[in-house]
């Protein structure tokens, strides 16, 4: 019973959260909103008992992604409003509400399909940890190699792409200044 | 010899080939040569051919692609082998008349190439091998009009290549589907028209596949409404580029009727009587009253061929020997007469640049030679008995007539209006004063144009007071096609009116 | 025997194409003259086998080689010479020969002689084809043989132009001449058809096969075919509907109508009734209805002769109502009294339209009788013969009219189809009026024409003696009557009159009656100077010289609108609607090319957009078509 | 109780909100926060799987879910950077440059 109440509160928290990331303004609230959306979700990770995941998304997503996200925040000028020239309201919303809609018949429709029978049984005992350790390390350790490797490429690409001219301070010098170093 | 047939179809080409090599002032004698050679050899063989047996003579056999039932697979019987003939003496008169001297060697080598295509239609007995050869004579044409046409050109040249080509696709998408019955039904595929006329279609297969043929044909004849084509094409296309249009190419559409549509969908095409006959006899009156319209004398005997076809596509449809018999016969005739009546229009052409009737007034003063020939070949197109228009017009209409009387009175009308339009061009041209001072010393026919024109005005009397030796062939080879017909009819009425004709032919 | 057949058949084509040879050359007088002399060979032969096939009783019947012969149908060059077809072929020769030689004075100044020469005798030829074939196809092709030659003769002087249908009702020449090929088209489907109708009903085209199995076929088809054939005959002998061209066939040379639309081609539609006599004796309504059209193309044809004023036009309508007389007797089932008429109608109606050459030529080309008068003093000898040919026309005692009208009159009023009698005999009645209205205009009255400034001549000797027999025959040929009847009845069904003694002779007594009461009318109106011009303003005058405006009505209502349709159906239809439509579906491909570009345009958020689109469709597609259902 | 289909549905409006987010936007930041959305989404409904059918692959694949999208943010955010100096606005439509 708890769990349903859980699970209710939630996704309508999660809900919100992401619905104030869409349609708020100012960035900075939209960033936030964000932050809490991914804690929210990790929440769910703990209610389907996969608790590593719950813990590896609170580290990962909120914490490394959303500051990496408010450090990139910094460099624009997100103090202006952020103006929206949304071209046609009416056509996003009918074309995602339509999605949504399609979806949900879709999963609310019954497709149970029988032949799916587990490849990587849980084991009831040993922990979640553990066992999301065993099969990383047995059945996914190529894919998981080729993650890391990624990883550091993305890490070595952020930094030699961010730290052209890391100086000067782009927010506080005035736009038409830029534009003449630029045309130098 | 005894692959007289590949010696035929691909001569010219080869010869075409060597023709780069050839110096340009005596190129027009080596491509007079060529085409002389090639209509001796295609004598040969209408001396050679047994009029007799009506099935397939010097056939030739060579596997292309066994496992796909693609095969090298040539022959010739009573239906296509006067149209060989056809296309050999039209190509070899055409280019005896041949006056254009912008760029000589690439339109001679263009036409010996158009020349293969054309015997290579005639002859091919493997629907794939067919088809090749179909569109293949779209590519010079494209050419002959495309560079040497008037001033309008391009668009005449583009539309009938990409309308003729478009037809021909679902024709093809058909001969697939047949080929994919008649593996269904045997077990081993092949596109030999021999096979496929015995294979047996359940009936509504019939009608889809002889809609999907129809619609190639009907676009290549030109049938009434897909026949815009044809004025343009006309219009811009130089003397010779018309001449084998008109006397050829038009005819691969109703020589296709013959050897695809009636054997290979016997019921579908007997229950497709009616529509076709209304269309070909809106074909037949409409172009008629166009034509009559007319200010351009080419654009008049382009609209009258295609009123002719329409007579043509009625006797094919007629269902008995006398009918299908005198739609072959006037294939010849119509190939002779329109191919004779556009090389005098490409004459007067010469002389006077322009084409329009009102410019013309008394040229029987001036050019009293060409106005005669002009006169017999009026005559012969407007089917006055003792010519070649007669014989063909008089079976189609008879033959046609036992299927559908009222209908036959309506296309009779044909020799009215035909004669009414011709008549016309004739007064307005010919008759009267001496009007256009530009007319005054017009030089008679040379002897180039003389040779070119003796022949046909020769053959057009010829085969209409002794046509028996080129209806003899004919008709064994139509018998055997409705006894094919007959067995293979599935439908009650279709067997009927088969029976019905095979009955009185017996009777007599 | 078959060399006199092939004789008289060949010989002028061999004259034509020998002539031929000489087309474009200036007047070459020999041409003329080998032309005439195979003419003349011809003649001969046919008369020695009119005098074979009557002395010995029997027909010569040849096939030359075959023609078509395909499936059912085998139609060779086949003929035949018995009885019917020997007359024609004597009636034809004799009037060409004696036309041939009078065109050689007549063409002598014309630089087209020899051409002329080409065409007459091709005109022969085929009506010998047409007259000796022993199958239809054969007359078909003698038909529209005759029907060409008809057109290059009557457009034989190419070089006039058309003119307004005032000044000239025929416009010109070669207006005509495409006229009269047009409607012989025309009536030539109707034939067509017969044909048609005869070969899949019976199997065959040739008149002994056609006409044993004609009694087997049940009614309604034999009348089909019996109202088909009359179509054709009806164009060709240019009974009602199809009769405007030949009064606008005057515009050819004078010989040419002498000899083509007086003696031999208008009564190849009379010759096809007679030659298909055991159809038509099967189905006597269908001859009743030809009958009645004759009777009323013989009094309308007779009626716009009383007020023309075109010395050839005249004669050419009286052509139409002695064609409307023989068509009477052919309809009415007597075949030989038809046969009869036709014959003795050749001799003198050719005998009126050279003597009207010979007047033409004098008043050079002048054709309006009111301007001609009291030629009889500068041409005596044509008067003399135009005065035989119309006592003939009229019917008078001893001239051959006599003999064969009456004897039509008689079957109409032995048959007891009194209106159809009593037709024809207002039609005796007006034929002799306008034919002496003609003479007392042209050679009696006062000398009109000197007003003009006209000098006639009499014509050249040899035209004159070209005329003579034909005048000869004019007047002795009703004496042969008799052994005409019974030489052609050996073939033909012989016709048996019931009314005896009294009544014939009374009713011979009436038709001369009503013929001298109308040449004595006419000569003592004409004496007195014509008809007071009040008579003019009259609408029945009015009427009467339009030909009933039919001419008019054919080209205000078949002509013109089927050039104005043909314009439309060019420009409207043809242009802006079937190839607007092909080129329409060109452009279409075109167009959407062109509005599909707008899809790549760089913007970000729009691809997104589509993207989404694209997922939609998928989701769509899933629902739709998901396994589960 | 909650079923498979309830964190399903759950899982497809998280996915819709963000697809909301991606159209909606011009702002390319922003554009990232919304495809940060969408692969959340994917996360809870692999989860979610991977609880009901017992079968750890879903949270294996969550994993490496997580481990691309934070790559991406890196590069991406690198890009962005670089486009926000050369051009100086990381407005979507200034980026029309590759329009057909």
């Amino acid at each position: 019973m708890i769990e349903a109440i859980a699970f209710y509160t939630f996704a309508i928290l999660t809900i919100a959260m992401f619905v104030i990331v869409v349609m708020s303004r100012n960035a900075l609230y939209s960033m936030s909103a964000l932050a809490a959306g991914m804690i929210f979700i990790s929440g769910f990770f703990f209610l389907l008992d996969a608790d590593f995941l719950g813990v590896v998304q609170i580290i990962v997503y909120t914490g490394a992604v959303m500051a990496l996200y408010a450090f990139a925040m910094m460099f624009f000028d997100t103090t202006k409003e952020v103006k929206e020239k949304n071209s046609s309201n009416y056509k996003v919303f009918l074309l995602s509400g339509l999605s949504a809609i399609l979806l949900i018949i879709i999963f609310v429709s019954p497709i149970i399909s029988q032949k799916v029978q587990a490849l990587y049984p849980m084991k009831e005992n040993i922990g979640n940890t553990q066992s999301i350790g065993i099969v990383l390390f047995t059945k996914y350790l190529v894919p998981f190699e080729v993650a890391a490797i990624m990883l550091l490429v993305a890490m070595i690409s952020g930094i030699v792409m961010a730290s052209k001219r890391m100086d000067e301070s782009l927010t506080l010098k005035v736009d038409e200044e830029i534009q003449k170093e630029e045309v130098k | 010899m005894h692959n007289i047939l590949s010696l035929l179809v691909f001569f010219p080409a080869l010869a075409g080939v060597l023709g780069f090599v050839v110096r340009k002032d005596s190129i027009r004698a080596y491509g007079i040569a060529v085409t002389a050679i090639e209509f001796i050899l295609s004598l040969w063989l209408w001396f050679n051919f047994d009029t007799t047996n009506g099935g397939m003579q010097f056939v030739e056999f060579l596997p292309l692609i066994p496992q796909y039932g693609i095969n090298y697979y040539l022959g010739v019987d009573g239906i296509s082998l006067f149209l060989v003939l056809l296309s050999t003496f039209i190509t070899l008169v055409g280019l005896i008349s041949l006056t254009i001297k912008k760029n000589l060697k690439n339109l001679i080598i263009s036409l010996l190439f158009l020349e293969m295509t054309l015997v290579g239609v005639f002859v091919a007995l493997d629907a794939v091998l067919f088809y090749i050869f179909w569109e293949l004579s779209l590519v010079p044409m494209l050419y002959i009009i495309g560079y040497w046409g008037g001033d309008l050109r391009i668009y005449a040249s583009i539309k009938f290549f990409l309308y003729t080509f478009a037809g021909s696709m679902i024709m093809f998408v058909g001969m697939l589907y047949v080929a994919y019955m008649y593996y269904t039904a045997t077990g081993t595929i092949s596109f030999a028209i021999t096979d496929w006329h015995r294979l047996i279609l359940p009936y509504d297969t019939q009608i889809w596949l002889f809609l999907a043929f129809f619609i190639g044909f009907a676009i290549k004849i030109p049938m009434f409404p897909f026949h815009t084509w044809l004025p343009y094409a006309h219009g811009q296309a130089p003397t010779i580029g018309s001449v084998i249009l008109a006397a050829v190419l038009l005819k691969m559409g109703t020589y296709g009727f013959i050897r695809f549509s009636l054997p290979i969908f016997p019921d579908a095409s007997i229950a497709m009587i009616t529509p076709i006959a209304i269309l070909s006899l809106i074909m037949i009156i409409y172009t008629a009253m166009v034509a009559y319209a007319q200010e351009d004398m080419k654009q008049v005997i382009a609209y009258s061929s295609i009123s002719h076809m329409g007579v043509i596509v009625i006797g094919t449809f007629a269902m008995n020997v006398e009918g299908i018999a005198g739609s072959i016969f006037l294939m010849i005739s119509h190939g002779i007469v329109s191919g004779a009546l556009f090389m005098l229009v490409g004459n007067i052409y010469d002389r006077r640049h322009t084409k329009l009737m009102k410019e013309f007034g008394g040229l029987a003063s001036v050019m009293p030679k060409y106005a005669t020939i002009f006169g017999i070949m009026l005559m012969a197109a407007v089917g006055l008995p003792l010519t070649i228009g007669f014989v063909g017009e008089f079976l189609s209409l008879l033959g046609f007539y036992k299927v559908n009387p009222w209908l036959t009175f309506l296309a009779g009308s044909s020799i009215i209006l035909g004669a009414a339009y011709m008549l016309r061009l004739y007064k307005k041209s010919f008759f009267g004063p001496l009007t256009n001072e530009k007319n005054k010393n017009l030089k008679d026919l040379n002897a180039k144009e003389l040779t070119s024109l003796i022949p046909l005005v020769l053959v057009a009397i010829w085969l209409g007071v002794y046509p028996k030796p080129v209806l003899k062939p004919i008709n064994k080879s139509v018998t055997n096609l409705l006894q094919l017909m007959e067995k293979k009819s599935i439908t009650k009425e279709a067997k009927d009116l088969l029976k019905e004709n095979r009955v009185k032919l017996e009777a007599k | 025997m078959e060399k006199y057949l092939y004789l008289a058949l060949f010989s002028p084509l061999v004259g034509s194409l020998f002539a031929s040879l000489f087309g474009a050359k200036p007047k070459k007088l020999f041409v003329g003259l080998v032309a005439s002399t195979l003419l003349f060979v011809s003649l001969f032969s046919s008369i020695y086998l009119l005098c074979y096939v009557a002395s010995s009783d029997n027909i010569i019947h040849v096939k030359l080689f075959d023609w078509i012969k395909v499936g059912g149908i085998n139609i060779p060059f086949g003929f035949i010479v018995d009885p019917v077809s020997v007359i024609m072929m004597v009636t034809v020769t004799t009037v060409s020969a004696f036309v041939h030689v009078y065109s050689l004075g007549y063409m002598k100044h014309d630089e087209g002689f020899n051409r002329f020469f080409s065409y007459l005798s091709a005109f022969v030829f085929s009506m010998m084809v047409l007259v000796m074939s022993d199958n239809f196809a054969g007359l078909f092709i003698g038909w529209e043989g005759v029907g060409l030659c008809s057109w290059l003769l009557i457009g034989f002087w190419y070089k006039k132009e058309d003119v307004a249908r005032e000044i000239n009702p025929s416009i010109s020449p070669s207006w005509a001449a495409n006229e009269a090929f047009i409607m012989n088209r025309i009536a030539d489907l109707g034939m067509l058809i017969g044909l048609f109708l005869i070969y899949w009903n019976t199997g065959s085209l040739q008149y002994d096969k056609v006409f044993e199995n004609i009694s087997t076929l049940n009614i309604t088809i034999v009348t089909l075919i019996g109202i088909f054939l009359f179509i054709g005959a009806m164009g060709k002998s240019a009974q009602f509907p199809f009769h405007t061209w030949l009064a606008d066939a005057m515009e050819g040379p004078t010989p040419v109508s002498a000899l083509i639309h007086a003696a031999t081609m208008v009564t190849a539609g009379v010759f096809l009734i007679i030659r298909s006599y055991p159809l038509y004796s099967q189905i006597p309504d269908v001859g009743f209805f030809i009958a009645t059209l004759g009777a009323f193309v013989a009094v309308f044809a007779a009626s716009m002769a009383l007020v023309n004023q075109d010395l050839k036009r005249i004669i050419a309508y009286s052509t139409l109502s002695q064609l409307g007389y023989m068509f009477v007797a052919a309809g009415l089932g007597a075949y030989w009294i038809a046969l009869f008429h036709l014959m003795t109608h050749a001799f003198f109606k050719s005998l009126l339209f050279l003597g009207a050459g010979n007047v033409m030529h004098a008043m050079d080309d002048e054709l309006n009788i009111f301007k001609m008068g009291g030629l009889r003093k500068t041409m005596k000898w044509t008067a003399i013969m135009m005065i035989i040919g119309s006592l003939a026309l009229a019917g008078i005692y001893p001239f051959a009219g006599f003999f064969s009208k009456d004897k039509i009159l008689a079957v109409a009023f032995d048959s007891n189809h009194y209106i159809l009698w009593f037709m024809l005999w207002v039609g005796a009645g007006m034929t002799a009026f306008y034919s002496f209205r003609l003479i007392m205009l042209v050679f009696f009255g006062d000398e009109r024409y000197k007003k003009y400034g006209f000098h006639p001549h009499e014509a050249y000797w040899y035209m004159l003696l070209a005329m003579a027999p034909l005048a000869i025959l004019a007047i002795i040929a009703g004496f042969f009557e008799e052994s005409f009847e019974h030489f052609v009845t050996y073939l033909l069904p012989e016709y048996h009159f019931n009314i005896e003694g009294i009544k014939e002779v009374g009713l011979i007594g009436i038709t001369t009656l009503i013929a001298l009461s109308g040449i004595v009318f006419a000569i003592y109106k004409y004496s007195k100077g014509g008809f007071n011009p009040k008579w003019k303003e009259n609408f029945l005058y009015k009427l009467l010289l339009n030909q009933y405006y039919i001419p008019i009505i054919y080209e205000k209502c078949i002509t013109k609108p089927y050039a104005k349709l043909s314009k439309i159906a060019w420009k409207e239809f043809d242009v802006r609607i079937i190839d607007a439509t092909v080129d329409f579906i060109a452009k279409i491909i075109y167009i959407s090319g062109f509005k599909g570009r707008v899809v790549q345009s760089g913007n970000l958020s729009k691809m997104l957009g589509w993207m989404v689109i694209g997922l939609v469709i998928l989701l769509l597609l899933v629902v739709l078509y998901s396994p589960v259902r | 109780m909650i079923t498979l289909t309830h964190y399903l549905v759950l899982s497809a409006i998280l996915f819709c909100i963000g697809l909301v987010g991606v159209l909606r936007r011009k702002n390319l930041l922003m554009l990232f926060f919304s495809t940060e959305i969408l692969l959340n989404a994917v996360n809870v409904g692999f989860a979610a799987i991977s609880k009901y059918y017992m079968d750890l692959t879903g949270q294996m694949f969550a994993f490496f879910i997580i481990a691309i999208a934070a790559s991406e943010v890196a590069v991406g955010l690198g890009l962005l950077i670089i486009w926000y100096k050369r051009v100086g606005s990381i407005d979507l439509d200034t980026m029309q440059s590759m329009n057909g």
